[in-house]
């Protein structure tokens, strides 16, 4: 972390950028937030460290329509989005100078207290475990079960975009992870009733409160559909579980192709609600019926949903598939 | 039970799956037939007759007997409409009223004969039994 | 004793045509006066894809109970790349409808030509049929829409 | 607020015999903002549309909505009434209870429910219509004609005769067609050649044609009124500048044993060759396949011979780009394949052979020099037996479904001709009906079995085999019912005839419409039966469905036509139905640009102010002139930026809503 301010404080000196995209301490031990350091100074707060979880690409959107340049800390999947939203025109790759850093998963907070520990003061890391000082003395925790669920199928640790990396080696693989379509594939064995029920179970819970729009880099719209009056849908709560669907239908719809699937949705959504499921049944399909494809990893290809071969599936292959 | 004509070309249809009003009367059927000359109710008629409700008449034709069961008719027919179907239909339902089969395994070796082809064995059981 | 249920079902069914090929394709199957249940409704759109997955949300909040979708085959698109579009549009839309439980055969969709109005008729009548089987739609409603 | 008329049609008795006209229209005055609503007995009728317009004047009408037939049908006769009455045409909608209700529904209760329910998705739409104002678009005053036949070369003499500019493409090394490859015509049994070649000899003389032989349509874009076309001209091997067409190199090619298409394989031709003597132009063409040359790099004997040096075998194809207002297709058709039909061993004797094949040998620049003769002996023939209808009006996969409508004519024309000639040559002919509806037609035929004495069995034949050199054709009268076995010589199959196969490729370049059997779509089987549903393409001879000679003269006559309406023009009405971007509410992302099929869209950096943010953003911005109004670009616009004008977001929505309801 020591190396990421020095490196900051250096570009700024020599005026390569103006500002610093980056994290800043929170209130507590393990909720950092994405913060602008405008000078050497501010920087005393820039923290960087397993709970850094937030995606920093989207707020390029914000930092490139600002005098002068802006250094950006992207983990290896941040660069993801940064490359989709090149791809759209929201950022402009000249005007942010890329830190690619090192990643050895994001956090969970909720894991933690989940397992018990409550009252914690601060977190530090040893090696694979996790030291936490709380108001009931000192514990320990295992780093890789409080990984986010994100981290556990993580897409590599190779930066797709960057000006220079510090802590990351250019090629370095990800640990083993799991089949992140594991929870999909369950589902899709369900019969529709129980998959009804559970999303029906899921979704309920919305509150609305656009956490997920907001984090999310894909959902980079100026102003979304759903604030729009075109649709009857503008500025509207659920009232009902219909409500509940469109919203999560559409807005996974939207971002079908586009969803680089670094999973900001589901870690900001204060309900807990596996957001990132919907994301993932439309990256499975689209791999399954158009080929694979990761959104993010170039800036100049065409995207599955604006796109088209002749020899494109039908969309009666849901009933088909259903039937096996 | 007894059934008018009407009824019977009803189950005809039924059992055989032809619809007959596909027939565009080219008579490629009778044409095609190998045992057109032994019949007097020619294939092409069958489907006629059966549109017609002439049922009475198919029951009592011999053509029922002498098709070969070859299926070169339902080949060849240009309307897709099937005749040879409409006969074993018809023979069907006579087999049916005499409530037995036609001809037995039993009764088959002293028909038998060196130059009897197979085929006509098979279509034998096929015909004349249930 | 179950004497509210006997109330006949009649599905609501919207039927999304592109004006080109399926809209003319049901014209033809007017004029050739092949029938098909009332329950059916046609929506002119220039192309199958204009069909926005928020029409066919806002059909099933709407209390409808079967969406169809109709457009030229594809190659024959008037647009030329319109109903490709629309294929994987809709081919996703009905993969995440099902995913979240939504019976599978309430979405469909139909290549019809304008030549084709035996194959309009015949699809909707099995299209009503395959509703009728699956019965109202509750799944995918605003509770405030139904009376 | 808007103020809304609506009118019902009865249509005679078409609706008003299963919907309750009355009811649709109390139902509809019921409906928020209709201030008027009435039915009439034919709202398309002049009375009728009187009936809107003083509707319009008098209740100060802002929009009206029609319940009566397709908006296929009459949408533009009303928009053209309310035009008449002050407002925009656009402010009209059709509610379709006529095809999409009346028609299709027997029980008065629930087509009248639906009418109902269809008018208030009508009105519900037309509340939220914007009047829309048309732009013009140019028109490029030349036409492209697909194919040379009899059908393209009518077509183009017609187009250029009334002053503009035409190119011919032909995919063969010759203009002529089918037409060119027949003996003689029926009815009055001219010569083929001697009414064609004039024909073909005007349009290669004609100074506004251009004809592409040997050239084939490669890529299509644009649309009606500029259609931008890539022309393959593929390498003739000969530059057509110096060729003088002396036919030398033709005599002189060790080369002959390729197939000559032109007769139908029934002889072979050189490598370098002109299909026929009469062709246009009169330049061969190397067939790289079958050249020695260009197998292994030796002989050129042809250009040896060649006085004029006119050989290059360097010549690589050419693509020729042009611009074109219109386009006809005139690709006509080819003979069905026979491999599967058995029954006829078609495939196993050379004695069985098809009309066309026919054709060629009753010619006298044909494989036999015009001698009636049997391709496997060469000896004359003393009986033959037409088949008719082989692969015509097959429900099966083998066949096809419909009529061929020429075989009745031309089998008549053979048999009359033969007998005419040889009259020592029995002829039989085995029909399933006998189909002669056109001037002089039944005359011919009745003349055939009357005066020429050809022997006419009703009976679909059911088996032709070979019996020594013989073929036995096994059949039934159906009029006597009786056994027919007869040995005969040669046996004629009418064999159907199918679109050409190139047609698919075509349609899909043009986006025109083509139906189950190939045959191109006409934009309304009676009254546009020369044009396709897509606007500026127009359709000319059998690529539209069977046709004759003089039916395929006049309809070439009447896309011509067509064609010369267009293309006289200066600039067209475009379709104000366009897409339209809300600058406030776009990303700039590009996922519109990336689906517009026309490339419509592009990005303007633009200052926008926001509600008070000014900034400078990269926005879309359609250029309506060529904006078809599909609609790709607002499904593939996430925020909802991109509407599309007369079928907007809210328009179709409140459609739903009133059918949902």
């Amino acid at each position: 972390m020591q190396e990421l301010v020095k490196r900051a404080k250096e570009l700024l000196a020599d005026g390569t950028v103006v500002r610093v995209l980056g994290w800043k301490q929170g209130d507590l031990g393990y909720n950092p937030e994405p913060a602008y350091f405008n000078s050497e100074e501010e920087l005393k707060d820039f923290v960087y460290d397993g709970f850094c979880g937030a995606n920093l690409s989207k707020y390029m959107i914000e930092a490139c329509k600002m005098e002068g340049n802006t250094l950006v800390f992207l983990k290896p999947c941040d660069t993801y989005s940064f490359n989709q939203l090149i791809k759209e025109h929201r950022v402009k790759r000249e005007k942010a100078y890329i830190i690619g850093v090192g990643c050895k998963g994001t956090l969970d907070i909720d894991k933690v207290k989940n397992a018990g520990i409550k009252g914690i003061e601060s977190i530090s890391q040893d090696g694979d475990t996790l030291k936490l000082k709380t108001i009931y003395g000192e514990k320990e925790f295992p780093f890789n079960d409080a990984l986010l669920e994100r981290c556990t199928v993580c897409k590599g640790k190779t930066h797709q975009v960057y000006d220079e990396l510090i802590g990351a080696a250019e090629g370095e693989e990800a640990g083993p992870v799991g089949n992140r379509f594991e929870m999909v594939e369950k589902l899709e064995a369900m019969s529709p009733k129980e998959r009804f029920e559970f999303w029906q179970g899921e979704l309920s819970k919305c509150i609305r409160c656009n956490a997920c729009r907001n984090a999310c880099p894909a959902c980079s719209c100026l102003k979304c559909v759903f604030d729009s009056n075109q649709f009857d849908t503008a500025q509207k709560a659920n009232v009902d579980t219909f409500e509940e669907q469109m919203f999560h239908i559409i807005r996974a719809f939207h971002v079908a192709g586009r969803c680089t699937d670094c999973g900001e949705c589901s870690r900001v959504c204060p309900q807990g609600i596996p957001l990132h499921l919907l994301n993932r049944k439309f990256i499975k399909d689209i791999n399954e019926f158009y080929g694979e494809y990761q959104a993010g990893e170039d800036t100049d290809s065409r995207a599955p949903l604006t796109n088209y071969t002749f020899e494109d599936v039908e969309p009666g292959i849901v009933v088909e598939r259903g039937q096996k | 039970m007894l059934r008018t004509e009407k009824e019977q070309a009803e189950i005809i249809k039924e059992i055989s799956g032809v619809n007959t009003k596909k027939c565009m009367k080219c008579g490629k059927c009778s044409a095609s037939c190998p045992a057109y000359d032994e019949m007097d109710i020619r294939p092409h008629q069958f489907v006629s007759y059966v549109q017609n409700g002439d049922i009475n008449a198919l029951l009592e034709s011999k053509s029922i007997w002498k098709c070969l069961s070859c299926f070169a008719c339902v080949e060849r027919c240009p309307r897709d409409v099937k005749p040879a179907r409409l006969i074993e239909a018809v023979r069907l339902m006579v087999i049916r009223q005499r409530g037995g089969n036609y001809l037995t395994p039993n009764e088959v070796p002293e028909l038998l004969d060196e130059e009897l082809p197979q085929q006509l064995l098979a279509s034998a059981f096929r015909k004349y039994s249930k | 004793m179950q004497v509210e249920n006997n109330k006949e079902f009649r599905p609501k069914i919207v039927a999304f045509c592109c004006n080109w090929c399926s809209y003319a394709g049901a014209d033809l199957a007017g004029s050739s006066r092949l029938a098909y249940p009332a329950d059916v409704k046609i929506i002119r759109v220039p192309c199958s894809c204009r069909v926005n997955p928020m029409f066919i949300l806002r059909a099933f909040q709407k209390g409808a109970d079967g969406v169809i979708m109709c457009g030229c085959h594809p190659g024959d698109c008037h647009y030329t790349s319109g109903n490709y579009y629309a294929r994987r549009r809709m081919t996703l839309l009905f993969s995440m409808l099902d995913y979240l439980g939504v019976e599978n055969g309430r979405t469909r969709v139909e290549w019809v030509s304008a030549a084709e109005g035996v194959k309009f008729s015949t699809t909707m009548n099995e299209f009503v049929a395959k509703i009728h089987s699956l019965g109202e739609n509750v799944r995918l409603e605003d509770l405030r829409c139904k009376n | 607020m808007q103020r809304i008329g609506v009118f019902v049609c009865h249509c005679g008795s078409n609706i008003a015999a299963t919907v309750d006209v009355a009811r649709v229209v109390e139902a509809a005055a019921k409906e928020p903002g209709v201030v008027h609503a009435e039915d009439y007995q034919y709202m398309c009728s002049e009375a009728g549309q009187l009936k809107i317009r003083e509707a319009i004047k008098e209740k100060n009408l802002t929009g009206i909505v029609v319940c009566s037939c397709s908006p296929r049908m009459h949408e533009n006769t009303f928009r053209q009434a309310a035009e008449r009455a002050g407002i925009n045409p656009y402010m009209v909608e059709i509610a379709n209870i006529r095809e999409h209700c009346s028609w299709i529904h027997k029980d008065m209760e629930e087509a009248t429910e639906k009418a109902v329910i269809l008018a208030r998705a009508a009105i519900a739409k037309v509340t939220l219509n914007a009047p829309l104002q048309a732009g013009t678009s140019k028109v490029v005053k030349r036409a492209l004609v697909i194919g040379g036949g009899i059908a393209g070369i009518q077509t183009a003499l017609d187009i250029a005769d009334a002053g503009y500019e035409v190119d011919i493409v032909e995919k063969t090394p010759s203009i002529g067609g089918r037409m060119s490859q027949l003996d003689k015509t029926f009815p009055t049994l001219d010569c083929s050649a001697c009414i064609l070649t004039p024909k073909m000899v005007e349009a290669s003389a004609h100074e506004k044609i251009t004809i592409y032989t040997y050239s084939e349509v490669e890529k299509v874009s644009g649309f009606v009124g500029d259609f931008t076309v890539d022309i393959r001209k593929k390498a003739r091997s000969v530059d057509m500048s110096k060729c003088t067409g002396c036919g030398v190199c033709q005599e002189k090619c060790p080369s002959k044993k390729a197939p000559s298409e032109f007769n139908r394989g029934l002889n072979t031709r050189s490598a370098i060759y002109t299909p026929f003597a009469q062709a246009i132009p009169n330049v061969p063409v190397i067939d790289r396949e079958n050249c020695i040359k260009f197998k292994t790099g030796k002989c050129g004997v042809c250009s040896k011979v060649c006085q004029a040096g006119a050989i290059d075998y360097d010549q690589q194809d050419e693509i020729v780009t042009q611009n074109y207002g219109a386009i006809v297709v005139a690709t006509g058709f080819d003979t069905i394949k026979l491999d599967e039909y058995d029954e006829y061993s078609y495939s196993t004797s050379p004695d069985v052979i098809t009309s066309l094949e026919l054709e060629r040998i009753m010619n006298a620049a044909g494989p036999t020099k015009g001698h009636l003769e049997r391709m496997s002996d060469h000896k004359a023939p003393k009986s033959m037996v037409f088949i008719q209808c082989v692969g015509s009006r097959c429900a099966d996969r083998r066949g096809k479904s419909y009529c061929s409508k020429i075989c009745c004519m031309y089998t008549a024309k053979h048999a009359m001709l033969i007998r005419d000639k040889y009259p020592d040559v029995e002829v039989t002919v085995f029909y399933i009906d006998v189909r002669t509806p056109g001037k002089n037609f039944d005359e011919f035929y009745r003349r055939a079995v009357e005066e020429y004495g050809v022997n006419y069995i009703k009976g679909q034949v059911g088996k032709v085999s070979e019996k020594g050199d013989k073929l036995l054709v096994q059949g039934v009268d159906l009029i006597d019912n009786k056994r027919i076995l007869m040995e005969t010589d040669m046996v004629v199959l009418a064999t159907a005839i199918e679109p050409n196969k190139d047609v698919r490729k075509i349609a899909t370049m043009l986006t025109a419409s083509i139906d189950t059997n190939n045959f191109l779509t006409e934009s309304h089987a009676k009254l546009r039966p020369v044009e396709s549903p897509t606007a500026g393409i127009f359709l000319s001879g059998v690529c539209q469905g069977p046709k004759d000679i003089p039916e395929t003269v006049a309809q070439a006559g009447a896309a011509a036509v067509k064609v010369v309406g267009l293309l006289a023009k200066d600039h067209l009405v475009t379709n104000p139905c366009v897409a339209k971007s809300n600058e406030l509410f776009c990303n700039g992302c590009s996922s519109c640009e990336k689906v517009c099929p026309y490339g419509a869209i592009s990005y303007e950096e633009k200052e926008v102010n926001d509600h008070g943010i000014r900034e400078t953003r990269r926005v879309a911005v359609v250029n309506s002139a060529l904006c078809q109004g599909c609609g790709a670009c607002t499904v593939a616009c996430p925020s909802g930026a991109m509407d599309l004008q007369g079928f907007s977001n809210r328009q179709i929505l409140a459609e739903v809503d009133a059918i949902c309801k």
